[in-house]
């Protein structure tokens, strides 16, 4: 009896050895494949790189944090929206955390900094934010999930062609992602017949819109076209509305960030009916955008998941699918051709990655603003599918 | 005896108050001439003008035959007329050699000088050294000039001026706030100038005033009231009446 | 072209609400207080957690937000600020900034970094009609606040006696405790008030500008200003100055836009070579 | 500098450099010791060296140090030593950065135009020219006219960046910015050597000829004009022309700077002229402490070695400690990190002399 009980004992432990080992064995191979963020997390962009960050720790959340038999670890750190720190935070990561993507990416020019570096060490960049068409031109190592600005606005031109708007003000901010949307809506709504009685450029920084609002109303025009960066798109709208210019019948169109869905919470019902394009609502009806806004919101106190939180979500995408491509190879060179091509369903809607210009397809939707529920939304209410951005060769 | 400086008519007015009035003034080279008169005559002023601190509403500074009345500050001082103010005007962080040297190399243009280190140049140096030694600030160079007892503060007033070695001196009360016991001190310094500098002091203590000038002006409300010798104005009248807080008569 | 003057206006006495407290800790009191916007951005908080959160009415928020930044001020002089009257204005830059630091990250730990627009009631948005020209309604509110503001300023420090007294003890605060002044007090006192101004800018400004954790640094900028070309030593000086400021300003974006980033630092450095203590300066500063 | 009389005034003080035909305990012979190297300096610049080996994997935050500090090291000239504060200082970094960009692009990153060398010159002498054509702006006015002022330029400066997009890239910046190898023998690597070594040297050189210029007659007339401007005047010294002069070098410096910056992170940027950083180089000096010319270096250190440290525990939260730091060190310390050092000094070995402190 006595004997049994040890032999079995000697068994078990024999077992939990035998199975410990290959498990310890396991854990010693499986490496860990390190992601480094890079994004505004202090500082006048703050809420820009917060909801990628906030996106990225969601998406790990709810898909695990292992791929191809790697650990996926994502190291985040804070530029401050200033362009010598992402370049030098983008060289340490390199350098000392050998890590095989970066992403992120508030602003063009954050992007822009580090396309030297990422060129010479090969390492993919995910920009999650940036939307300035050229970005993706300036290194072979640049993939991008967001968005481009003329990819944007062409559909918004288009739309306003065919419903009925004959004459246009622009105004956007003096800045790259300002003059590429007004260049694209520009040249599409004129080829479209459209036009374009006055461009307006307002300063980046500039605390009151009232001249350029008040020229824009002087030219009596159907529509006002509207594109500045996000923190400035509450202030706008507010002024645009205090103005009555959508009292006095002028539409307002413009790509969907002066509607941003996380600050739309915020305004009241004189913004409704403003009619923008762009690649996501957070009421997009599909059954994957509504889980996750539901655990975006459970994670973050209720705050509302936006185009840059769902640009995080779908750059974690991307790289897990590109790890499970190359198998857990973290060769930039085989990351990159892994990340050529690669379709998935994004809480946006279907969307790729173009296999030649690296840059982002995806539907963009035209939506007018409503009130629904007690909140105000982006409603879709028509789309262009798979678009492409209209200036990459 | 030649001229060193002169005004012709020189009027300063603040707004609707005239702090000099149409002042016509000359001094002697070698002179030690005193200037007087009661609180706000204007004597500050006058010596603020003659310096050019202030610029003149109208009139002419001249300074051995040259209008200067344009002139800056520094082009006067390097034309050879030095000041004290009422107030210190030191450099509080620096020593007293230093402070020395400073007004030193501005006068041997040893100022711009930027790659030879502090000290190079001995000369200038031991100029400085002698000089405050000759003042008895010789032991205490190497200190804060902060730091030191206000007396010899008063002393080191004197010491700059000196060093860009004027033709004119104006010492603008020299010895004002010093304790008794550190003011026979600057008095003998005052006494022991060398006699090619010709000086203006403005004084309200009147023992310093009729021991040390030979000449004196009084202002009053900014006008030249009376000027003579010491015994002279020692015996005015309306010197003493002025001097009494009495009304004031007008100048002529 | 009258709406434009009035925007003008307007957009002046937007700067002139931001920037009054400063005006009254700067110029009245001599210290360097660059942690202004911090205050501002306690009213504006306090107005968007009200309004927004609280569904309380936008006039109760106004007093709120006033009362609430000059509490908070009163608090920080006395247990910080009065520390540092004496002391160089570096070091007051120094301790300011690093003030607006965790006022910054505060507000984003509790509040989070995204924009907060305050959402008016409806009988003060759109506009009206005046003399031919189209006008906001908001916009006329803030120019008679700014106004009443300025006028009541200038009475309390030129003709009272808390007026004088304040002025003697920012002149020489030895003298003025001679005299019998609660030199301690006056300054808390005087502090809590150019918080609380700030507090209402923050307030009256939230829905214009809206307000997020940058706000103290975003706006800094244009305090100076104001204050720099106005000069700092009287309250009708900083007003004017952001009349003549705002007015070129949109006068310049709606006439010349293509230079208009550069009209309103172009004014101030000319008018400071020409006048480097600013326009209207109450006589010489010691 | 009163800091160095204090060590002179020590009976150990060491004896009279070679150089100096002046007697021993001469006037001249203690004037000469202010500019004699001191044992705390040598460590200084021993640790920055050695930090190449101590922090391998810190080696671009260590330049960007440098940098930082060089442009803080180019307003200690004109604030600490001639009295003069300015918050402009980012407008000639970022011309600086510019030029040297320019430069380097028109090149193609080949010699002899992509040389690095020949861009930092460039750079100095375009923001040293900017320098002068605005240092007459700052010659009248109280201190926050002269904040005012110089921010103005500065400002106007960047909108200018932005403005001329054709040149400058606009907004988004200048990129394509590849200097040829330093020398022609050491490229610009990804792991930050050649970056890390070449900004020490410069930065090394150029606080040399400051620490020279500190140290002669001309920095004493400086320090003249900062400690009483009236006084200098009226013993005759030109102090408009020396402030231009300064504050001329200061620009040329801090254009050297933003030049090392663009050249080490191959690209430029407006922000380079931005508001925060002609504010950081300000904050970093006075917190380092203005008037000792090691203030901006050991400040800009102290101040990114905290930053860096507290992102990473914090990523979001740091501003909040590093505002505290400032808060506590002006409340209970006078002079910035320098002046903490000194007071540490004076509780282990009191002297006489207490306020000796060369600060203002």
């Amino acid at each position: 009896m006595l004997r049994r009980d040890l032999l079995k004992g000697a068994a078990t432990a024999a077992i939990a050895i035998a199975a410990g080992l290959p498990a310890t064995v396991a854990l010693a191979q499986q490496q860990t494949v390190k992601v480094g963020f890079i994004g505004a997390l202090t500082g006048p962009q703050a809420a820009s790189g917060r909801q990628m960050a906030n996106a990225i720790r969601l998406y790990q959340q709810l898909n695990g944090d292992t791929v191809a038999g790697k650990k996926i670890e994502v190291i985040f750190r804070d530029d401050t929206g200033v362009a010598d720190q992402t370049r030098r935070i983008a060289q340490e990561l390199i350098v000392n955390e050998k890590v095989a993507f970066l992403a992120g990416f508030s602003l063009t020019p954050l992007a822009l900094a580090v396309a030297p570096v990422i060129t010479q060490a090969k390492t993919p960049a995910i920009i999650m934010t940036a939307g300035t068409s050229v970005i993706t031109e300036r290194s072979p190592y640049f993939a991008r999930v967001s968005f481009t600005l003329p990819q944007q606005t062409m559909p918004m031109a288009e739309w306003a062609a065919k419903n009925g708007i004959k004459t246009v003000v622009t105004l956007v901010s003096d800045y790259g992602p300002g003059l590429d949307s007004e260049k694209a809506f520009f040249e599409k709504f004129t080829e479209l017949g459209g036009k374009v009685v006055a461009q307006l450029k307002a300063p980046l920084a500039n605390p009151d819109f009232a001249p350029f609002l008040q020229r824009a109303a002087d030219a009596k025009p159907d529509a006002i076209f509207l594109f500045v960066p996000g923190p400035t798109a509450g202030p706008l709208m507010r002024q645009v509305v205090d103005r009555g210019l959508t009292k006095g019948g002028i539409k307002i169109i413009g790509p969907g960030d002066i509607t941003e869905d996380e600050q739309l919470v915020s305004m009241d019902d004189s913004v409704v009916g403003t009619i923008t394009s762009h690649f996501y609502s957070v009421l997009h009806d599909s059954p994957l955008n509504k889980k996750f806004v539901a655990e975006y919101k459970k994670a973050n106190n209720g705050a509302r998941p936006n185009f840059i939180g769902v640009g995080g979500w779908d750059g974690m995408h991307a790289i897990y699918e590109a790890l499970k491509k190359t198998n857990g190879d973290t060769n930039g060179d085989k990351l990159m051709a892994a990340l050529k091509g690669l379709e998935w369903e994004s809480p946006r809607g279907k969307m790729s990655i173009d296999a030649n210009t690296r840059d982002v397809v995806q539907d963009v939707y035209i939506r007018r603003v409503e009130r629904k529920d007690g909140e105000l939304y982006n409603v879709e209410f028509d789309v262009v599918r798979q678009v492409k951005d209209p200036y990459h060769k | 005896m030649s001229v060193v400086l002169e005004t012709k008519n020189l009027v300063k007015r603040f707004g609707g108050i005239t702090a000099t009035d149409n002042v016509t003034f000359s001094l002697p080279s070698g002179a030690r001439h005193a200037l007087i008169g009661p609180n706000g005559a204007g004597k500050t002023t006058f010596v603020n003008l003659l310096s050019g601190v202030l610029p003149a509403t109208s009139g002419k500074v001249i300074l051995n035959g040259e209008d200067i009345t344009e002139w800056t500050v520094r082009d006067r001082s390097r034309a050879g007329l030095a000041r004290t103010f009422q107030i210190n005007q030191l450099y509080p962080d620096l020593t007293p050699l230093k402070s020395v040297l400073i007004a030193i190399n501005e006068r041997e243009n040893a100022a711009t000088s930027w790659f030879p280190r502090l000290g190079s140049r001995s000369d200038l140096v031991d100029e400085a050294a002698a000089l405050l030694t000759r003042l008895n600030l010789g032991e205490r160079m190497h200190e804060r000039v902060g730091s030191m007892p206000y007396g010899l503060q008063r002393l080191l007033e004197i010491a700059i001026a000196l060093a860009s070695k004027p033709k004119v001196l104006l010492l603008d009360e020299p010895a004002a706030g010093v304790p008794e016991g550190e003011r026979e001190q600057i008095l003998d310094v005052v006494a022991a100038l060398p006699d090619h500098v010709s000086l203006i002091l403005i004084e309200h203590d009147m023992d310093l005033v009729f021991r040390f000038a030979k000449t004196l002006s009084v202002l009053v409300n900014g006008a030249l009231f009376v000027e003579g010798t010491r015994d002279e104005i020692a015996n005015d009248p309306r010197v003493r009446q002025v001097y009494l807080g009495e009304e004031v008569i007008a100048h002529g | 072209m009258l709406t434009i003057l009035f925007d003008g206006v307007a957009y002046g006495m937007l700067l002139f609400i931001l920037a009054v407290g400063l005006c009254v800790t700067l110029g009245l009191m001599n210290f360097v207080n660059l942690a202004h916007g911090a205050f501002a951005m306690a009213g504006g908080y306090l107005t968007v957690i009200m309004m927004n959160r609280m569904g309380i009415s936008f006039w109760w928020c106004l007093p709120a937000a006033f009362i609430f930044s000059a509490l908070l001020g009163a608090f920080l002089e006395r247990t910080l600020y009065r520390r540092l009257y004496d002391k160089s204005h570096l070091d007051q830059v120094l301790f300011s900034i690093g003030l607006i630091f965790m006022s910054m990250a505060a507000v984003d730990y509790f509040m989070g970094a995204t924009q907060q627009i305050v959402n008016l009631p409806p009988y003060l948005t759109g506009r009206i009609e005046i003399f031919g020209a189209q006008v906001g309604v908001y916009r006329l509110f803030v120019i008679a606040v700014c106004g009443v503001l300025a006028i009541g300023l200038q009475f309390i420090i030129a003709r009272t006696r808390f007026g004088s007294q304040l002025r003697a003890s920012v002149d020489d605060g030895r003298v003025a405790r001679g005299l019998g002044i609660d030199v301690t007090r006056i300054f808390s006192l005087t502090f809590a008030v150019g918080s609380g101004l700030a507090g209402l800018g923050g307030a009256l400004g939230a829905s214009i500008l809206s307000m997020d954790p940058f706000f103290p640094l975003k706006y800094m900028i244009y305090f100076l200003i104001v204050i720099a070309v106005g000069g700092a030593t009287t309250i009708t000086g900083p007003f004017f100055a952001s009349l003549l400021l705002g007015i070129a300003d949109v006068g310049g974006k709606y006439f010349v836009p293509v230079i208009g980033g550069f009209i309103i630092y172009t004014i101030m450095v000319a008018v400071l070579i020409f006048r480097p203590e600013g326009l209207f300066t109450r006589g010489k500063r010691r | 500098m009163s800091v160095v009389d204090k060590d002179a005034a020590a009976p150990a003080a060491a004896s009279a450099s070679p150089a100096a035909p002046a007697a021993k305990q001469s006037p001249s012979w203690r004037l000469l010791l202010d500019a004699k190297w001191r044992w705390y300096e040598f460590a200084f610049w021993l640790c920055a060296a050695a930090s190449f080996w101590v922090f391998p994997r810190k080696l671009m935050l260590l330049s960007e140090i440098f940098i930082l500090g060089l442009l803080a090291l180019s307003i200690d000239l004109v604030l600490g030593f001639a009295g003069l504060v300015t918050l402009g200082q980012g407008a000639f970094f970022g011309i600086g950065a510019y030029a040297a960009g320019l430069m380097a692009q028109a090149g193609m990153g080949a010699a002899p135009l992509s040389d690095p060398l020949l861009g930092l010159l460039v750079a100095g002498l375009v923001a040293g020219l900017v320098g002068f054509a605005t240092s007459f702006l700052v010659l009248r006015g109280s201190d926050l006219t002269r904040l005012m002022v110089t921010l103005g330029v500065a400002l106007i400066v960047e909108e200018l960046i932005v403005k001329f997009k054709d040149i400058t890239g606009g907004s988004d910046g200048l990129q394509g910015v590849l200097s040829s190898p330093v020398l022609g023998l050491w490229s610009f690597d990804l792991f930050g050597y050649t970056a890390f070594w070449y900004s020490l040297t410069v930065t090394f050189v150029i606080f040399l000829f400051c620490r020279r210029l500190i140290h002669s007659n001309y920095g004493l007339s400086l320090l003249a004009i900062k400690g009483n401007p009236l006084r200098a005047r009226t013993i005759g010294m030109p102090v408009n022309a020396r402030l231009v002069s300064i504050y001329t070098i200061a620009a040329a410096i801090a254009g050297v700077s933003g030049g090392l910056l663009t050249q080490t992170t191959q690209f430029a940027s407006p922000d380079m002229a931005a508001f925060h950083r002609s504010a950081d180089a300000l904050l970093i000096l006075i917190f380092g402490g203005a008037g000792y010319l090691y203030g901006g270096l050991l400040g800009a250190v102290a101040f990114r070695v905290m930053q860096d440290f507290l992102g990473n525990i914090t990523p979001q939260y740091w501003l909040f400690y590093v505002g505290l730091v400032l808060v506590l060190l002006v409340l209970f310390v006078r002079g910035g990190i320098i002046g903490l050092m000194m007071a540490m000094r004076d509780k282990i070995s009191p002297r006489d002399d207490k306020d000796a402190g060369g600060r203002q």
